[in-house]
């Protein structure tokens, strides 16, 4: 049995979708960061697997791009977080309601 | 065959650990569970072939920011987990499957219509990290160096965010002392 | 500087405004009826120029904005613009010469010199995207003085009169893209000047929805029922001189734009719809005289009484002959003239009583018997009397109407009477019985300053009722050559059947021949 | 001879303009003598004129400048002196000099003094206007300017509710009446393509009969509302709240005749349409016994007056529909002097008696007032008809144009012996009316001691005013003739003359007795000591047709309950219930849908970051599920296309 490139793109679909489901259940902030690392790291997935069966390299230098651009976003955001668990002792994201409308 | 068993072993195991992550109502569990999906997932890099980003994905998820959210907890009061309130589950997995079912629509159909396996088969032979270093040293040489300063720039910004009063630290306070502190953030 | 006394008449006003800013508060009256002067002068040297005997557009002005797409900064003026023009130069500087005791005197006055601008700059542009930006930006300094100056209601009247002409005139702004882009596929060149799209002949489906469009955007600056409900807001909060410019010049933008837009590009959908047209008129025309006579406030009762005279003029602008149009455009300044003087004579007494209920009055015409005198020409003149400049709009309006259908103008014509009630119980109301409220007693007659706008305005009322051919010979002169045009460019056989040929004069001498002979 | 025809016009309007220049200062006694010296400049210029037609001389017609000029259309400011306006001109001039100087006396104490003058000086150039415009539109003027002064006239007295009614009342119903003017005037423009008298009657000859009888109605529409014929009659007896010398000017000799002149005029157009002659003469012989009879009960001085004033005109149209055009305009002239004269000798008693009009409280007053009741009673002897007056001579020739009914344009003879029969009884009827009057304010006791009034005569130069229009009321008569011989080139005019001598003389002498005994019996009834101030309790004035009478056939209260109030209710109806309920709510529904949309929305952008993911997913699923359906549709358009067809879209 041979292993095509749906295999990967239904893996991929599969883990963004746990990862939708923790970005939309999840109340914890840092909690939300992991699962976005989910979404991350299914699509990186794919784009591994698509450069592997056009045997282009494209695929392989987003997901570069893709990793780094993760690694920033944890340290900005954990710093940010960080920040608002000094002001106000939670990182609950129901007391995170100043965008109100 | 081998690959095969590979897959589908390490796709279980991802799916699982990731499963674990969004689910578990253990900061902690949640953590390692994460870390051991990265891990697994780089295993999916190495049957590709792509030898280099299954490196960079050890080293930087599992090494770096790994690390990095473990020093964050330690910031954070585990003790003082936030309740997850039960939001709607139906609509959560409903709108997730939907969603994952559109895009495997979107994209796969396509693809297994075109029939790209048996056209464009894997290349084999090349040292991949080879190749990746040509390709990102010509090519993408310019977002490559943008990718760094970025990088560059993160890092300061998380030290000056996280650096402020470095000194204080809510986990060592007691909650008057915290609810003095905030009130005087409010005021200020 | 003959080439460019367009591009001068619009953009004086709005450099002295924003030089304005600088000037002192004290100085600000002198320096703004200067200025209004000078643009008065100015507008009346125009008329000076003009060539009566030309019907087409005079003292035109070319520069290309955006040249891939056919936008250009156009502008002339023709016997039908010429004396808007004139008209709106004329109520500001008396607008603005009359100011009573009002706060922030200066930024009125610069937002009075903002207004003129746009208003000038809607009737002389020969380009749509030009007219459409003037045409915008006209609400702003108006939205600026009922909002800044108006009554405790200024907030809501304000906004709802942005909002809603502004929403009509988007929709109108879908049709000229659309109209452009027609033009676009038909010639492979794209454009907005209007006299290219005066050559192009649509097909009446496209006609139909063009039209529409623009129907939209018109009718409700106009305002036609049943999109007149901004107006009584408008007007009831608006400050005096905010209702003067409104009345007098700002709704006839709309009509203005009928027959400068709607008409001439589309004279088959014009003919197609003149019926439905019409009849929205003369509802507008009696149902809105019907609920002026039921207001309690006097400057409603002007403010409904617009409305009402609107509507004859929309009904002689789709006369679709010559006596029809003209009279409409006549009717449109003869209406600019006694409305303003009407807004402004409301003003005089609210100044002194700070009130316009008209239970509040009475008798007025003891104490006050100038004013009375003044208000009573203006009514007069308001219901269409013989020998003022209403009537000879009206008149004309309507017997350009009556060729077309003789019902409606029978209807129409009802406004005549329904005017007269609502207008002498107003009237009597406030100017005759007994002085029964103390307040009153003593109330001071109309002084210099209330004079000098009014006097100048009962003057040109009376001349151009007795007199009005230099008027009425270049706007004759140009409708002529629109109304030939249309029938030219019409399609359909209503519209051939509807619009006259003017170009048949061996007809009527065989005819007139005949007649000779028979005695 | 031009120049006269414009002093003649514009010296009226010239004596306005001065006076309405005092119009805010206290009485300038100059204004009314500067005034009354303008009019008889204009009286003497028409008198001149009228010498000048009647030595024989072509009509003197004049275009003053353009009016209005567009497409097809000319409208001139155009005047024409013919034999018919030149009699307009005498009558119009002649009686107005008259009341301007009639009112320097009565007005003497009044406080609007100098308006007065400047509104009755406005109204003669109104009138002149009217009457000597050589078009339609230039009549139309006139006809609106009248209309303007008689409400400034009406109202005069503005502080008096009733006065300002009537005056709104007066120029309301006669804007009902200019509608159908005005659209007669648009049907003869564009039938005829001018509005000039000559070049539209001269086409009035190709027009179809249907056309000609629009135009001809819709111009009498016009004619109904100013001379006050049913059922625009109301306004008339309402508008005796002006001043004295106003009625007898505005609402007896002229304007309300002008609609028997317009009808004159459009002889031409009237002789073509004989079927709408007859309805005019049969309104007007409706209205003559409606008016007259209205006028046997009524306690008011000036309405019965203006009653009568109703009556005649409807003799004038009887004239005039039957196409007597000359008799019509001679009655005009002949009814303006004694019905002038009446009015003003009726202004002398209110003088005297401190403004009642109740004839009834007065009584006696012919020893306190010798030459008042010496005028009033020979103006009401002509106006009853008894030779030698005018009125006998103007009324006989319509009674024997309705006898013998020679229309002149289709040489047919018709007898009207209906129309005759009711004029000869009206003709009866104002005999006793008239007497009733005299017989109740000059005979009889001297019922205003009871109430307190000191009469006295009336100044002498009101007096002097009078007598010119009474000594004409005497002998106009006598121009029969020669009137007859002016007007017969413009009018086409015929003398009436029944075949048999017999019958001309029981025709006459029956009439004469007939209105003799009806003066007698007036007499017999009020000249006694037994009349007394009618309260209500006897059993005539409870009687149906008393009632009936008195309260005007309960017209004016019809008018009330059934038009005015409804149009007040439905006025309010639709402000409050159509346009802030139903219009402006819509407009404010549609803005309120758009508003409560955002403001439910709004709930969407809680904050939560939670809930906003699931909002992004959400709309994720929705952008993804569109793709998904076009892609398919862009895909398989020619499937979908070919099943649509089979399916037979």
């Amino acid at each position: 049995m041979e292993i095509g490139l749906t295999h990967y793109l239904v893996l991929s679909t599969i883990l963004f979708a746990i990862g939708l489901v923790g970005v939309m259940r999840r109340k914890n902030l840092l909690l939300l960061f992991f699962a976005t690392e989910i979404l991350l790291n299914a699509v990186n997935v794919a784009f591994a697997a698509i450069s592997h069966y056009y045997g282009d390299m494209t695929g392989q230098m987003f997901a570069f791009f893709v990793i780094a651009i993760a690694a920033s976003e944890v340290a900005v955001g954990l710093g940010l977080l960080i920040v608002w668990y000094k002001r106000h002792g939670s990182i609950d994201l129901d007391a995170l309601a100043t965008m109100k409308g | 065959m081998f690959e095969a068993i590979a897959f589908y072993l390490f796709a279980f195991l991802t799916i699982a650990m990731f499963f674990i992550t969004v689910t578990t109502s253990q900061a902690l569990y949640a953590l390692t569970a994460l870390a051991a999906g990265m891990i697994f997932i780089s295993a999916f890099f190495f049957i590709l072939g792509a030898d280099f980003l299954g490196a960079v994905q050890i080293i930087v998820y599992t090494g770096a920011v790994m690390a990095l959210y473990a020093f964050g907890m330690m910031f954070f009061d585990t003790t003082r987990d936030v309740k997850e309130k039960k939001g709607n589950k139906y609509i959560i997995v409903g709108l997730s499957t939907l969603a994952a079912i559109l895009v495997v629509v979107i994209v796969a159909v396509p693809m297994v219509s075109q029939n790209v396996v048996a056209l464009y088969p894997a290349i084999d032979g090349v040292g991949n990290t080879q190749e990746v270093g040509l390709v990102l040293f010509t090519k993408y040489l310019v977002p490559f160096e943008v990718a760094a300063i970025m990088l560059l720039v993160a890092m300061i910004a998380g030290i000056v965010l996280a650096g402020k009063k470095m000194d204080l630290s809510i986990t060592l306070m007691n909650d008057a002392a915290i609810e003095e502190e905030k009130n005087k953030k409010v005021l200020s | 500087m003959l080439d460019h006394i367009l591009s001068l008449l619009i953009f004086f006003p709005a450099l002295a405004a924003v030089v304005g800013f600088m000037i002192q508060k004290e100085s600000m009256r002198a320096y703004g009826i200067s200025v209004a002067t000078i643009e008065f002068a100015l507008s009346l040297w125009l008329w000076y120029v003009f060539d009566g005997n030309v019907s087409g557009m005079q003292f035109m002005e070319n520069i290309p904005l955006v040249q891939s797409f056919g936008i250009n900064y156009t502008l002339g003026v023709d016997g039908i613009s010429l004396f808007i023009i004139i008209l709106s130069a004329f109520f500001t500087l008396l607008g603005i010469g009359s100011l009573t005791d009002t706060p922030n005197v200066k930024y009125m006055i610069i937002t009075l010199l903002f207004l003129q601008m746009t208003m000038v700059g809607v009737f002389a542009a020969l380009d749509a995207i030009v007219f459409y930006i003037f045409w915008e930006l006209s609400l702003i300094p108006m939205l600026y003085i009922i909002g800044a100056w108006g009554g405790p209601l200024r907030i809501y009247a304000s906004v709802k009169f942005f909002l809603y002409t502004f929403t009509g005139s988007l929709v109108m702004l879908v049709g000229m893209l659309f109209m452009a882009y027609f033009y676009y596929q038909a010639t492979g060149v794209w454009s907005f000047a209007l006299l290219d799209w005066y050559r192009l002949i649509l097909p009446q489906s496209y006609q139909l929805w063009l039209f529409a469009a623009f129907f939209i955007g018109f009718a409700i600056k106009v305002p036609m029922f049943p999109f007149h409900t901004w107006l009584p807001y408008a007007h009831g909060q608006a400050p005096t001189i905010g209702s003067v410019i409104l009345a007098a010049i700002l709704l006839k933008m709309g009509t203005y734009a009928f027959v400068r837009f709607s008409l001439p590009l589309f004279p088959d959908a014009s003919a197609y719809f003149m019926i439905p047209i019409a009849i929205l008129a003369v509802i507008m025309v009696i149902y809105t005289a019907m609920v002026a006579y039921a207001q309690k406030d006097i400057k409603q009762v002007i403010a409904y009484s617009s409305i009402s005279h609107m509507g004859i003029i929309i009904l002689g602008t789709f006369a679709l002959n010559v006596e029809g149009i003209s009279g409409s455009i006549f009717l449109m300044l003869g209406h600019g003239v006694v409305a303003g003087a009407l807004f402004m004579l409301v003003g005089v007494i609210y100044d002194r009583r700070h009130t316009k209920m008209m239970s509040e009055f009475g008798g007025l015409a003891q104490v006050m018997p100038r004013y009375a005198t003044i208000f009573g020409i203006m009514m007069m003149a308001s219901v269409g009397m013989p020998l003022t400049i209403n009537f000879v709009g009206e008149f004309l309006s309507l017997l350009g109407f009556y060729q077309q259908s003789h019902i409606i103008t029978i209807l129409a014509g009802v406004g005549i009477i329904v005017g007269a009630i609502y207008m002498l119980g107003a009237y009597k109301k406030t100017f005759f019985g007994e002085v029964t409220n103390e307040k009153n007693k003593n109330l001071p007659d109309i002084n210099k300053k209330e004079l000098f706008g009014l006097i100048p305005l009962v003057i040109v009322a009376i001349w151009l009722g007795v007199y009005p051919k230099p008027v009425l010979g270049p706007i004759n002169k140009s409708v002529e050559s629109i109304v030939q045009l249309m029938h030219n460019k019409s399609t359909t056989e209503l519209a051939k059947k509807r619009i006259p040929n003017l170009v048949k004069p061996k007809v009527i001498i065989i005819k007139k021949t005949i007649i000779e002979e028979v005695h | 001879m031009e120049t006269y025809l414009y002093i003649a016009l514009f010296a009226p309007l010239v004596g306005s303009l001065f006076s309405a220049l005092f119009t805010a200062t206290p009485k300038k006694l100059f204004t009314g003598i500067v005034g009354s010296l303008l009019i008889f400049t204009s009286l003497v210029s028409s008198t001149i004129l009228l010498m000048y037609i009647l030595k024989g001389g072509e009509p003197v017609h004049v275009t003053m400048m353009t009016w209005m000029a567009t497409g097809d259309l000319y409208i001139p400011f155009g005047f024409v002196v013919d034999q018919i306006s030149v009699t307009m001109m005498m009558v119009v001039t002649l009686v107005s000099t008259v009341v301007h100087i009639y009112s320097i006396g009565y007005m003497d104490h009044d406080k609007g003094f100098n308006r007065f003058f400047a509104w009755l000086s406005a109204f003669v150039f109104s009138m002149m206007i009217l009457v000597m415009s050589d078009n339609y539109a230039g009549l139309f003027i006139g006809w609106e300017g009248v209309g303007l002064c008689s409400w400034g006239l009406i109202g005069f007295w503005y502080h008096k509710e009733s006065a300002t009614w009537a005056a709104s009342e007066a120029f309301i119903m006669n804007r009902i009446a200019d509608l159908g003017m005005l659209i007669g005037l648009f049907l003869v423009y564009w039938n005829t393509g001018t509005l000039q008298y000559d070049g539209a009657f001269a086409a009035f000859h190709t027009l179809d009969i249907s056309t000609l009888t629009w135009i001809g109605i819709f111009l009498f529409i016009g004619a109904m509302g100013k001379s006050a014929q049913f059922p625009l009659h109301t306004w008339l007896a309402d508008a005796m709240e002006g001043p004295t010398p106003v009625s007898a000017l505005i609402h007896a000799a002229t304007m309300v005749t002008a609609g028997v002149y317009l009808v004159i005029r459009s002889h031409e157009l009237y002789s073509l349409i004989p079927h709408v002659g007859l309805f005019i003469a049969s309104l007007g012989a409706f209205v003559a016994l409606f008016a007259a009879s209205m006028a046997l009960v009524n306690r008011d001085m000036k309405r019965i007056i203006a009653y009568s004033t109703l009556s005649q005109l409807g003799y004038m149209f009887v004239a005039a529909g039957l196409g007597a055009y000359w008799v019509a305009l001679f009655h005009l002239m002949a009814h303006a002097f004694f019905k002038a004269a009446l009015f003003l000798g009726a202004g002398n008693v209110m003088h005297a008696m401190d403004d009642e009009l109740d004839p009834f409280k007065m009584g006696g007053l012919r020893k306190k007032m010798k030459w008042t009741w010496i005028m009033m009673g020979l103006a009401s002897l002509a106006l009853s008809g008894i030779f030698p007056f005018a009125g006998f001579f103007s009324k006989d020739a319509i009674l024997e144009a309705a006898f013998v009914g020679n229309h002149t344009a289709l040489h047919v003879m018709e007898h009207h012996y209906i129309i005759y029969a009711v004029l000869l009884f009206t003709a009866g009827l104002t005999a006793f009316y008239s007497f009733r009057l005299v017989a109740l304010i000059f005979h009889g006791e001297e019922r205003f001691k009871l109430f307190g009034f000191h009469p006295h005569e009336a100044a002498k130069i009101m007096l002097l005013a009078i007598a010119p229009l009474v000594i004409l009321a005497i002998i106009a008569g006598a121009f029969q003739t020669t009137f007859f011989e002016m007007v017969q080139e413009a009018l086409n005019a015929v003398e009436y003359h029944v075949h048999s001598q017999i019958v001309v003389w029981i025709m006459t002498i029956g009439t004469q007795v007939f209105a003799i005994s009806m003066i007698i019996f007036a007499y017999v009834k009020y000249n006694n000591s037994r009349v007394s101030v009618p309260d209500g309790t006897s059993r005539l004035e409870n009687s149906f047709i008393y009632k009936l009478l008195f309260n005007q056939y309960y017209i004016p209260h019809f008018y009330a309950e059934y038009i005015v109030k409804p149009y007040r209710e439905i006025s309010e109806i639709f402000w409050t219930k159509v346009d802030l309920k139903i219009v402006d709510a819509t407009v404010d529904g549609i803005a309120g849908i758009i508003y409560g949309t955002g403001e439910k929305t709004r709930q969407m952008q809680s904050g939560n970051l939670s809930t906003m993911l699931t909002w992004m997913v959400a709309g994720l699923v929705g952008l993804l599920s569109l793709a998904v359906v076009f892609g398919l549709t862009a895909r398989y358009s020619d499937e979908i296309l070919l099943f649509l067809s089979a399916l037979g879209v």
